[in-house]
């Protein structure tokens, strides 16, 4: 690719063509001319889609940005990218909501002597920096840089930045650090890496305690795996916690360990396993540093019955390709360390490493320090060392831990810089605030593990006067003279791209926005001699219950994405909860305290004390009570001295029941399914189901019968669906109080149904376009009627709202617009132009995506052919990390849907209605 | 003969003198009767017959069941839109309209026919009303008037 | 006393109600249009706002508006039941009530008749269930019940307000000649110049014989049509083939109820004691414990059938009915329904004024009540156990609720000073 | 006097009635300007009348888009920099352009946010621009002639056996 050329790509965001139909008040009635014609193949009207790189944490993922009219309205996961291949979590698809927050900073702000924020210009700011670095050097300060998790160009920008202008940076802050694991490689294998999991190449997955699915490194990734391995037949996955997990929900087996007993499986499995092959035995004298861990002694520690443990053991032993992960609670742990080290030396003793634990692909955590370092600047902060200091793209003062007290030792620093997103609290707590542009905005490029370059490309022109870290930085270092002068960041990229790749890579990689480059491999070292000192105390002291247990969370990572209102309008997979926060315990638990659903505790450890309500949460063991940390993140966690990770445990915390209840959101009515067959028991997997008697002949389709097959067997409730469809279908966010009134509007809910072991199955649930549908017949104006090809309608212009439908629907999917819902502006630029906005007093559902099939057909009629398999893509199967939902016709037989729906496994819901519903679920085994 | 009119307090009397006036020949048509109330004895005496109202119930009546079954199975065809997977033309809901079109009809054509029969509104009693009160009445009218 | 002394003491006591109101008359009417117009208040804050001010939800798409709906078109139906089926069967005792009880009808139908307005998402384009000639070649969907419905209460609107004036036709010609000035001309009107004369009265009687032969089967139908909306739908306990009759029974019990309700003060204050007699009411009275026993039967079956079909879902539904959320509520429909009429089996609790008044008002509290649990407990535990919810009304539907009370109190307070109450040519027949 | 009333009466009875079906017939009403005032008096008249220029002259991206597109300013600009530069509304124009400023032209014909419509479709299917626009190019302001109200659309895709589905139209 030409400078030229590439150039010529920066153009179209130069903001020289104004589109027609912008979200602006008088474009209603009006058409708004362009100043020059837009680029060939951009028509007004039509979708555009381009490559980005969801930044909402730290896996990377692909993104194709669909952009209407200069807006960008829908995130999509990228096919073939190599970290998502096309899937993308529910964060992703939130990630809307932080470009269109109405709480973006729109231009620098600075703090005047009353302490109240000021408009800058961006002139004055940067001159502020500069100006206080200087007077820092001057005085001696250090000036530091702390940044959230950065790779790539922006990387080597800020290195680069540091050096030039003697700004220390400190190691990288992700509360999900991984320090532990890290540093365990690094004393196995001189390798201080995350290395990348190759689970689809194994055939028996053993996981303790990390949330694949939930937060850890790259949950699509993991779970597009997964769902690659699942369908091998052989393939099997157990999974141990002591909590409970969307991972653990999902694992063939879950085993339930007490909690810190994780290092005790470990050791017996080591021995175990180390005994029973002659071959490549670990080195004795480390063998003989391990705790004495016989059968007896590791079933009493962890729990686990002694004949599973021996299975367990013997599973290993037999399997061809076993993987072992570890990490989450398990190494959040006053034994953490220990843990990450003894499934070192498992994973190097069943010959793991090198393969299926990949360290030449590791994950870009090397720059990322742990919690030692924020202590470490807490101390420089106390002692008035600290000059300047920014913070770029990363939140310390909400997610340090509360024992750090960084918040009021972060006042001590000479100047105070936050390059960040949001008017958010954290941010008033700076001097100087510089506005991020959102990556949606910006030019840029990430690099998630070693080989994989991922492009960020401005889908539209930045909504404010906000610049990107590598804008300002760049800005910055030509201020003081060491940059070339009027260079862009655009340009500087380009530089280093050009430096980088070849002319074809280069050509790739603006095209499809995603580069795989071949690694070599990295020759690991073994070096069992420097462990042998830090196993000795692994021993582990029976800890007192209960414990209190503080999870990741699936909606909001480690709280950096709480501020989006879908991940809270969107229910917790495993309680359904949606608003507010609660306490999990067992229901065994629960039931002595007498204490029901809503019920407000309390509970206490030490001086410390929080009120929650509780939520009962079958197949939790009953010495454990789980709360999402990022809910409870005044806690007092103590960090561990070795590893300087974060401990996500107190134990012996007390809990008094305090009379009364809260509101809490909780959509679920049931967590049983109530015997009633919308998962039906795998027991049963060979009965077929009678043949439908018909009153009326069956009505003819003509050329297309939309169906949907959905894999419960893939199916992991992670609720990325629902987010899809939430950003692709208009579908509002309206909030808690409507969701405490049971008013939420998702048109795809993940029902989780607990069985009498408190085993979860989940179950998608949507419209489910019946053949026979009976909120049809009772609509009184035919606002509900059924088309030529088997599409459920609902025509909103022409509903009264009788609501009728929904109540005759046995799947209760329909949903009615109980008032006008409001977007606060920006969020309403985030509207699908393709559908139309309901309004009050209208009944709404899930269309089957009507909009991409009118798409779709409309590209096929421009080519006089049919619509292809797989050409209509619905929001909720394309966003699925597992692929488990397929959209086709059904009368094409050829089509994946019509296969899906002939498999034995195949059944529809209360079938025995008569309903005959276009979507069948296939059930598990 | 004159005019001759005859009023009584009670229904006894009022129903002899008719029944005696009857029997001396005195047409139908030369009698004008004022009633308080509904006498069935006096229809009895007289011999009238059922008259043409049932016609108006009976043609309302089939003219609003064929009318609302014309209208349901015109509106299901004008635009054929399938629900529930049941039949563009589902006769049980149609008739179930059309029953009650029927009624309808019926009465307002029962009604309509009341008001026809019986010269009602009376104008000239619009504007000044006359009646005989509680009493009953009996008008002979002379012939040739 | 001879004949013609008691006709013009029977006009003179019933026009008696005609009179100047008094204080307590405007006291309450002021009440009841209060109550009416919070309630236009309260809707036009619904209609701006949307339904969201009610406390309808998800799963329960129906509650109070639809309670209310059911509950008063069930009291109209004794109104029909009374004048046309009684009429029919040449019971006597009708005559004491037939015209309270037509006008009651045609109010308890006026209120009803708002409700499915009331409970629409866009009442602005209600326009959309009428069928119409318009620009767009849509109609509406014959298939819906709810369409069967705006085609039953429309009917049976019109035709009790057409029975209900040819009724009155001789009384407002008997009022136009007691009456002077202003008041005068305005009944002469609407008496259409009525002389009583043979040939008015032959047609009048045929036209009777015919409304009352058309009036009759809609006692029967409009209520299976309203039970059909539940009936035909695929719910647990709306489903079921004994709603229609189940229904009917109910609409004529309460209505029987309300039509004790307006009489026992209505004899008192209008001191109508020679006409209406204790014997009129204990007929009254046994309706209603006829009509108590079908209910509690119709009770009785429902749980029987789910609990012997051992229908999973309605089994759930049925012990939820009774044990859940809305249980308290239950057990006082059972009270009310089933057990206190039950009293009315001993003679001398039937021919008792005061306690036939205060058994009529609990009954039309638990027929109320029944139509609230039967709505919302069904909605509340459908199919899906993840979509059980549980319903509580806001305070726009109470009020909204009590409004229509007020306004069909108001209508009623009204009627009372302008139509006489009893029908003085058909008692005339009776002196 | 008596046979004033009955008159007035009668045409109360039938004009009452007949003005209530008018109105149902017709609701809901469309009250916007159909001619509304342009921000500079272009000619229809002059380009599509005198000049014969093509429809898709200017409004190009009728054959390919959804959106028939109004004409970006530069290409007015391209004949307008040497042509009739000299009128009052030409010079609005240039003084549009010069300040990088674009033209806010106010919608004839705007259907609802709810409605899916393709001028491609259309304009594939075999559809005249005139058959929904009208004689533009004789038209001094260019309004609407035709209702574009439902029934108007679907008599048309009744005629042609275009399809009726809702979801044709209703988005």
């Amino acid at each position: 690719m030409e400078r030229r050329e590439f150039l010529q790509l920066l153009g179209i965001f130069s903001g020289a063509a104004i589109l027609p139909g912008c979200g602006d008040d008088r474009s209603a009635s009006k058409l708004v001319s362009y100043l020059v014609p837009p680029d060939e193949g951009v028509l007004p009207g039509e979708a555009r889609y381009l490559p980005s790189t969801c930044c909402e944490c730290p896996a990377g993922c692909g993104l194709t940005v669909r952009v209407r009219e200069d807006r960008a309205v829908k995130l999509e996961g990228r096919p073939g990218h190599p970290v998502n291949d096309g899937g993308l979590c529910m964060r992703g698809q939130a990630a809307l909501w932080r470009l269109y927050h109405p709480e973006r900073l729109r231009h620098p702000l600075r703090r005047d002597a009353d302490g109240q924020f000021q408009p800058v210009s961006w002139d004055e700011a940067l001159t502020l920096v500069v100006e206080g670095l200087r007077q820092a050097r001057q005085q001696g300060r250090a000036n530091l840089l702390l940044s959230g998790r950065t790779t790539g160009t922006l990387a080597e920008l800020q290195q680069h930045f540091c050096q030039q202008l003697e700004v220390e940076q400190l190691p990288q802050f992700e509360p999900f650090s991984h320090a532990a694991l890290r540093q365990a490689y690094g004393i196995l294998f001189a390798q201080p890496e995350v290395p990348h999991y190759r689970i689809d190449q194994s055939d028996l997955l053993l996981s303790l305690g990390a949330d694949l699915f939930e937060t850890f490194v790259s949950p699509v990734n993991y779970a597009r795996q997964l769902s690659r391995a699942i369908k091998q037949d052989d393939f099997q996955w157990i999974h141990a916690e002591p909590h409970y997990s969307l991972t653990g929900a999902n694992a063939g087996e879950r085993l339930i360990l007490l909690p810190g007993s994780e290092a005790a499986l470990l050791c017996f499995l080591l021995v175990r396993l180390d005994a029973a092959d002659e071959r490549n035995r670990l080195p004795m004298q480390l063998m003989a540093a391990l705790p004495a861990s016989s059968l007896e002694e590791t079933a009493r520690l962890t729990g686990l019955p002694k004949r599973r443990l021996e299975q367990l053991a013997k599973q290993l032993r037999l399997a061809e390709r076993p993987l072992l992960i570890v990490g989450g609670i398990a190494t959040s742990q006053p034994q953490g360390l220990q843990v990450a080290l003894l499934a070192g030396l498992l994973q190097q003793r069943l010959g793991m490493v090198g393969n299926r634990v990949d360290f030449s692909q590791a994950e870009a955590y090397a720059s990322v320090g742990s919690l030692h370092d924020l202590e470490r600047l807490t101390e420089r902060l106390e002692q008035d060392q600290v000059g300047v200091l920014l913070v770029s793209a990363t939140d310390p003062l909400v997610q340090a831990p509360a024992a750090l007290d960084l918040k009021q030792k972060f006042q001590r620093a000479g100047l105070r810089v936050g390059l960040c997103d949001l008017f958010n609290e954290s941010a008033q707590q700076f001097d100087l605030l510089l506005p991020l542009s959102h990556p949606l905005e910006s030019w840029g490029d990430a690099v998630p593990r070693r080989g994989v370059f991922s492009l960020l490309k401005p889908a539209i022109a930045p909504l404010y006067d906000s610049r990107s870290a590598g804008e300002i930085l760049l800005e910055i270092l030509q201020r003081v003279g060491q940059q070339v002068q009027n260079q862009s960041y655009q340009e500087y990229l380009f530089n280093t791209w050009q430096q980088r790749f070849d002319q074809q890579q280069l050509q790739q990689f603006s095209e499809q926005g995603f580069l795989s480059l071949p690694v070599s491999a990295v020759p690991h070292q073994f070096r069992p001699e420097a462990v042998s000192s830090q196993l000795a105390t692994t021993q582990a002291a029976t800890a007192t219950a209960p414990h209190l247990i503080l999870t990741p969370s699936i909606r909001s990572f480690d709280g950096r994405s709480s501020c989006l209102p879908l991940l809270s309008e969107l229910p917790d997979p495993l309680s359904t909860v949606s608003y507010g926060r609660w306490l999990s315990m067992a229901p065994t638990a629960a039931r002595k305290l007498q204490l029901r659903d809503r019920d407000l505790v309390r509970i206490s450890s030490g001086d410390w004390s929080a009120e929650l309500p509780v939520r009962l949460q079958p197949g939790l063991a009953a010495t454990v009570l789980m709360v999402q940390g990022d809910l409870l993140s005044e806690a007092p966690l103590p960090t561990d001295a070795r590893s300087g990770e974060l401990i996500r445990r107190l134990d012996g915390v007390r809990l008094t029941k305090l009379g009364g209840a809260v509101a809490l959101a909780i959509l679920s009515g049931s967590s049983s399914q109530q015997g009633r067959g919308l998962i039906p028991d795998p027991v049963h997997t060979q009965e077929q189901p009678l043949e439908q008697t018909r009153f009326y002949r069956a009505h003819p389709h003509k050329d297309y019968r939309w169906a949907m097959a959905i894999d419960l067997e893939l199916c992991i409730g992670c609720g990325a669906c629902a987010a899809a469809c939430y950003v692709e279908n208009n579908v509002p966010v309206v909030g808690q109080q409507d969701h405490l009134q049971g008013r939420e509007m998702s048109w795809l809910r993940l029902a989780p149904f607990y069985d009498d072991a408190g085993r979860a199955s989940f179950i998608p649930m949507l419209c489910q376009h019946c053949h026979n549908a009976p909120c049809e017949p009772v609509c009184p104006v035919y606002a509900a009627y059924h088309n030529a090809e088997g599409l459920n309608v609902q025509v909103y212009q022409r509903c009264v709202g009788t609501r009728y439908c929904s109540n005759n629907c046995p799947y209760k999917v329909r949903r009615f617009n109980w008032w006008q819902h409001q977007r606060q502006a920006p969020l309403e630029q985030m509207l699908n132009p393709d559908l139309s906005v309901r309004d009050r007093g209208v009944m709404e559902k899930c269309t089957f995506c009507v909009q991409r099939i009118r798409q779709a057909r409309d590209r096929a009629q421009d080519e006089q052919r049919p619509i292809r398999d797989g050409e209509v893509l619905t929001a909720c199967g394309q966003s699925c990390p597992t692929g488990a939902i397929v959209f086709g016709n059904l009368l094409d037989e050829s089509s994946a849907v019509y296969r899906l729906a002939h498999s034995h496994r195949a059944y529809r819901v209360f079938a025995d209605l008569g309903t005959e519903p276009s979507i069948y679920y296939l059930r598990k085994g | 003969m004159m005019t001759q009119t005859y009023q009584y307090e009670e229904a006894e009397a009022f129903l002899s003198k008719l029944r005696e006036l009857l029997q001396s020949g005195i047409s139908q048509e030369q009698l004008e009767l004022q009633l308080p109330y509904h006498l069935p004895e006096v229809e009895q005496l007289l011999e009238l017959r059922p008259g043409p109202l049932r016609f108006f119930a009976l043609t309302g009546g089939l003219s609003g069941f064929l009318g609302g079954l014309g209208l349901c199975i015109y509106t299901a065809l004008s635009w054929p839109l399938i629900t529930g997977g049941k039949p563009i033309v589902s006769l049980p809901p149609f008739l179930i309209i059309a029953y009650l079109l029927a009624v309808l009809f019926g009465s307002l054509a029962s009604f309509a026919g009341f008001l026809l029969l019986a010269r009602l509104p009376k104008r000239d009693n619009l504007l000044e009303p006359s009646d005989f009160g509680n009493h009953f009445v009996i008008v002979v009218k002379g012939e040739g008037q | 006393m001879d004949q013609l002394a008691a006709r013009e003491k029977l006009e003179q006591d019933v026009l008696k109600g005609l009179r100047r109101p008094g204080k307590w008359y405007l006291l309450g009417l002021a009440f009841c249009t209060l109550l009416f117009v919070n309630a236009l208040v309260l809707w036009g804050y619904q209609a701006s706002q949307g339904l969201g001010v009610a406390g309808i939800m998800h799963p329960v798409g129906w509650g109070v508006y639809i309670a209310n709906f059911v509950f008063w078109v069930g009291i109209a139906h004794s109104g029909t039941l009374i004048s046309a089926v009684l009429y029919l069967f040449r019971a006597r005792f009708r005559t004491s009530f037939n015209r309270t009880a037509e006008a009651m009808t045609i109010f308890a139908l006026m209120v009803a008749g708002m409700f499915p307005l009331i409970h629409l998402g866009r009442v602005e384009i209600f326009y959309y269930l009428l069928p119409y000639p318009n620009q767009r070649n849509l109609w509406p969907n014959f298939r819906s019940p709810l369409v069967w419905d705006v085609f039953a209460i429309t009917t049976y609107l019109i035709v009790s307000l057409v029975f209900f004036y040819v009724g009155t036709l001789p009384d407002l010609a008997i009022v136009r000649r007691r009456m002077t000035g202003v008041r005068a001309r305005i009944y002469s009107f609407f008496s259409l110049g009525w002389t009583g004369s043979l040939g008015q009265w032959k047609q009048y009687s045929r036209l009777y014989l015919l409304l009352a032969a058309f009036a009759t089967p809609l006692v029967a139908s409009v209520h299976s049509i309203v039970s059909w909306d539940f009936a035909v739908s695929i719910l647990p306990g709306w489903h079921t083939t004994i709603f229609a009759p189940y229904f009917v029974a109910g609409a004529i019990f309460s209505g029987t109820a309300m039509v004790i309700i307006l009489m026992v003060p209505l004899r008192r204050t209008l001191q109508l004691q020679p006409y209406i007699s204790i014997d009129h009411f204990e007929a009254i009275a046994k309706i209603l414990l006829f009509t108590s026993l079908i209910i509690s039967y119709a009770y009785l079956v429902e749980y029987g059938l789910a609990f012997y079909g051992h229908n999973q879902v309605e089994m759930e539904l049925f012990r939820y009915r009774a044990l859940g959320h809305y249980s308290v509520l239950f057990w006082l429909m059972i009270i009310c329904n089933s057990l206190v009429p039950l009293t009315l089996f001993i003679k001398r609790l039937r021919r008792n004024l005061a306690y036939l008044f205060v058994v009529a008002l609990l009954v039309n509290l638990g027929m109320w009540i029944e139509r609230f649990i039967l709505i919302v407990t069904s909605l509340a535990r459908d199919f899906d156990p993840y979509a059980w919810g549980t319903y509580t009304p806001s305070w726009v539907e109470i009020g909204i609720t009590f409004g229509s009370f007020g306004l069909f109190f108001m209508l009623i307070l009204l009627f009372v000073k302008t139509v006489p109450v009893l029908s003085m040519s058909e008692l005339k027949e009776r002196l | 006097m008596n046979r004033l009333i009955l008159i007035v009466i009668l045409v109360l009875l039938v004009g009452f009635p007949a003005a209530a079906l008018f109105l149902l017939y017709n609701l809901p009403f469309d009250n916007r300007d159909p001619a509304p005032v342009q921000p500079i008096a272009f000619q229809h008249t002059v380009h599509a009348g005198k000049m014969q220029l093509p429809c898709t002259f200017c409004h190009r991206y009728v054959e390919r888009a959804r959106q028939a597109g109004i004409p970006s300013l530069s290409l007015c600009m391209s004949c307008h920099r040497s042509i009739a530069t000299e009128r009052e509304e030409i010079k609005k124009l240039t003084s549009f352009f010069e300040a990088g400023q674009p033209v806010y032209w106010s919608r004839v014909h705007q259907l609802p946010d709810f409605i899916y419509f393709s001028h491609k479709r259309h304009i594939k299917g075999g559809v005249l621009c005139a058959t929904c626009h009208g004689e533009v190019a004789q038209m001094e302001v260019v309004h609407q002639v035709r209702s574009l109200e439902m029934g108007w659309c679907l008599a048309c895709h009744r005629d042609r056996g275009a399809p009726t589905d809702c979801t044709t139209c209703h988005k």
